[in-house]
């Protein structure tokens, strides 16, 4: 039950940003991308799966956004980005849920959101590599994969644990993005060992922290300028 | 009214368990609706008679029965019933969209532990599905 | 079964640093404090619950260091930090786990590390709010919480729900450190607004990166000496 | 050797047991040891028997019984057994420490997948005790 295949019949493309490490941006590549895409006429959906620290809400500053109940539960568009989340539902409370709660949330969402017509669904994944990775795995085998690390040694060493894992389960890998690069190129290096396609490398930008909540801002940032390089070899 | 995209789940899967077993028509189909999501009845009815017209499952009968709501506390191991009418109207809105959104608004009466199972009566739940 | 208690008898505290969102130092934090902490002559134990991206080991570089059986497991000593991890038992490899598993390799874990007499247990979590956090809570009702949060406002949110899950579940808040402090005193303001204790900031210091698995190295860093005076204050 | 501290474990919730029943003997323990982590017998008994000296499990008698390892894909649903003799001694032996490093070292044999549930025989758990 709970398929999540009718809901997302019309979305011509999922991809996944994810990472298995937290904190390198995925979040905000994410939203930024939708922006990005929404803005060269794109229709673009963005699924926030990180059900602890929901932030795609906080980054299109759609705090008080609902999605609205017609046949299903339609996602409120902001910026032109269709924004699903947790985050109407749990408000600033407290996220206590066990893996197995995080599947049935996943499933849940997937079931009710009617995304209609999509050229491309971004999904924004939580860090590690449990549950919903691999409900993501499960549930949306065509979800493609496009991997976020910082340059840092602890980032790139659990980037690699994700990257096995997506191998392993026949997975598309688009690529990998290195965020928040400080000189030296860590990740490009990486992703020629593994074999992994790297897209480009966007700079820890300390403009973008006052763009939070501001997609018109953060549009204008040189992360959002850079990123948008990365976004257009995506088609 | 997203009941819609329930049903819509809910007819899926019977089709689809048609189609594997081959069978021409589906007689009859028991779902439970779990009180923790509070599913309206009668817009669910309604969806599941639209949304099977012209399938193998138009003339099948749905019946509905209501699974009362049972959480476990992981921490003190106590088990509660999910009363009703004594939930928020905004906090059971909430959990009627999210059932996992329980675990935000709900605690267990003896430790105030947010960290319980939901046992039975989450969701929407298809119980059998006899085939013609 | 598998109690947590017998091997923890011998530990006077158990401080675990979480935050509940990721990359914003939890690893680097506890790693440092424990290196800290064991030249400050304290016995130290330092337990890496992140199963997904296990980083303490990265940190203090003792990626090959295996812990040795007898009449349970001893964990290693590295500059006088007893390490227990994930690490040593899966490698390199990836790490599927689900709530229930995580749940499961805590457990046994606990049950089998000897980590004997400690004056402190420090123990390094994942982030998020689901299965690790709630285990703690459950298993080691006595752990008291140190706090680690960026400036960032994406932080901020999430170190929130974190923070009202410890208070609803009785837990010991130490307190919360900001690190990567940019200018604004964006977390002590927030701890006010709380009613959590301000530990004090650490700023962003380029030269930790290369400090990574090097502790004699890390240990020289502004990072370090900064973290110092918080960690002074702990006792 | 950990094979002590996994009998530490299994002791210490006896005694817990005994004490809570307000039991002045403990009779009999049944224990199973799960073929996923592979405990050896000998080590295990002879700490259990070492660990319960001047406890009222001191003369119980401790009966141990193999349970075979059963692993079910929770992509494909297929079910199967983990030989023993088909494991890498390397991971035979972290697994033996840690039984979820089965999640990083063993497949489903049909589909792949390292995400599957371990349905029985993960580790040693206790199966019934007999007070007096
Ligand atoms: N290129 C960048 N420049 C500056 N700050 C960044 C950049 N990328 C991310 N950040 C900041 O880093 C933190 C982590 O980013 P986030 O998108 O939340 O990561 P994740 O979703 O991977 O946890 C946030 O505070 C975010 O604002
Ligand atoms: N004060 C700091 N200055 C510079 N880099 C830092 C600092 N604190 C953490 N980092 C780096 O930020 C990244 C995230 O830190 P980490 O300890 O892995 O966070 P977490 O454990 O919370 O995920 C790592 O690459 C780490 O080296
Ligand atoms: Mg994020
Ligand atoms: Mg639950
Ligand atoms: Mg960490
Ligand atoms: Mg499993
Ligand atoms: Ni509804
Ligand atoms: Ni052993
Ligand atoms: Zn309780
Ligand atoms: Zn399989």
């Amino acid at each position: 039950m709970r398929e999540a295949e009718k809901q997302l019949s019309g979305v011509r493309r999922v991809v996944c940003v994810g990472s298995g490490k937290g904190g390198v941006g995925k979040s905000l590549v994410s939203a930024t991308a939708a922006l990005l895409l929404s803005q060269r006429s794109r229709r673009v959906g963005l699924l926030d799966l990180d059900f602890y620290g929901p932030s795609a809400h906080l980054i299109l500053g759609a705090w008080d956004l609902m999605p609205t109940e017609d046949r299903g539960v339609v996602p409120p568009e902001i910026h032109g980005v269709r924004l699903m989340s947790i985050a109407p539902y749990i408000g600033e409370g407290p996220s206590a849920l066990r893996g197995s709660d995080a599947t049935h949330a996943m499933l849940e969402l997937l079931a009710i959101t009617r995304w209609g017509e999509l050229d491309l669904l971004l999904v924004d994944m939580p860090p590690g590599t449990g549950d919903e990775i691999l409900d993501v795995v499960k549930f949306i085998p065509a979800a493609e994969w496009l991997v976020v690390s910082t340059p840092s040694k602890l980032s790139i060493q659990t980037v690699r644990r994700l990257l096995l894992l997506l191998r392993e389960t026949g997975s598309k890998i688009m690529g990998a993005i290195e965020n928040m690069a400080e000189g030296e190129a860590c990740v490009e290096e990486f992703c020629r060992a593994e074999g992994v396609q790297f897209l480009g490398s966007v700079p820890r930008d300390p403009k973008v922290e006052r763009a939070i909540g501001r997609p018109e801002l953060l549009l204008r940032t040189e992360f959002a300028r850079r990123l948008e390089a990365i976004v257009r070899k995506l088609k | 009214m997203h009941e819609w995209a329930l049903a819509e789940s809910v007819v899926l899967t019977v089709l689809r368990v048609a189609e594997e077993r081959n069978a021409a028509r589906v007689l009859r189909v028991r779902i439970k609706l779990g009180e923790l999501q509070q599913v309206e009845e009668e817009i669910f009815s309604t969806a599941l008679r639209e949304l099977s017209k012209n399938t193998p499952a138009e003339d099948a009968e749905f019946s509905l029965a209501r699974e009362p709501a049972v959480l476990k506390c992981n921490r003190c191991s106590h088990e509660w019933k999910v009363e009703r009418d004594k939930l928020k109207p905004e906090e059971a809105e909430l959990i009627h969209f999210l059932p996992e959104a329980a675990h935000t608004y709900l605690r267990c009466p003896r430790c105030g532990s947010p960290d319980f199972a939901i046992e039975s009566g989450r969701g929407v739940w298809i119980e059998s599905v006899e085939l013609g």
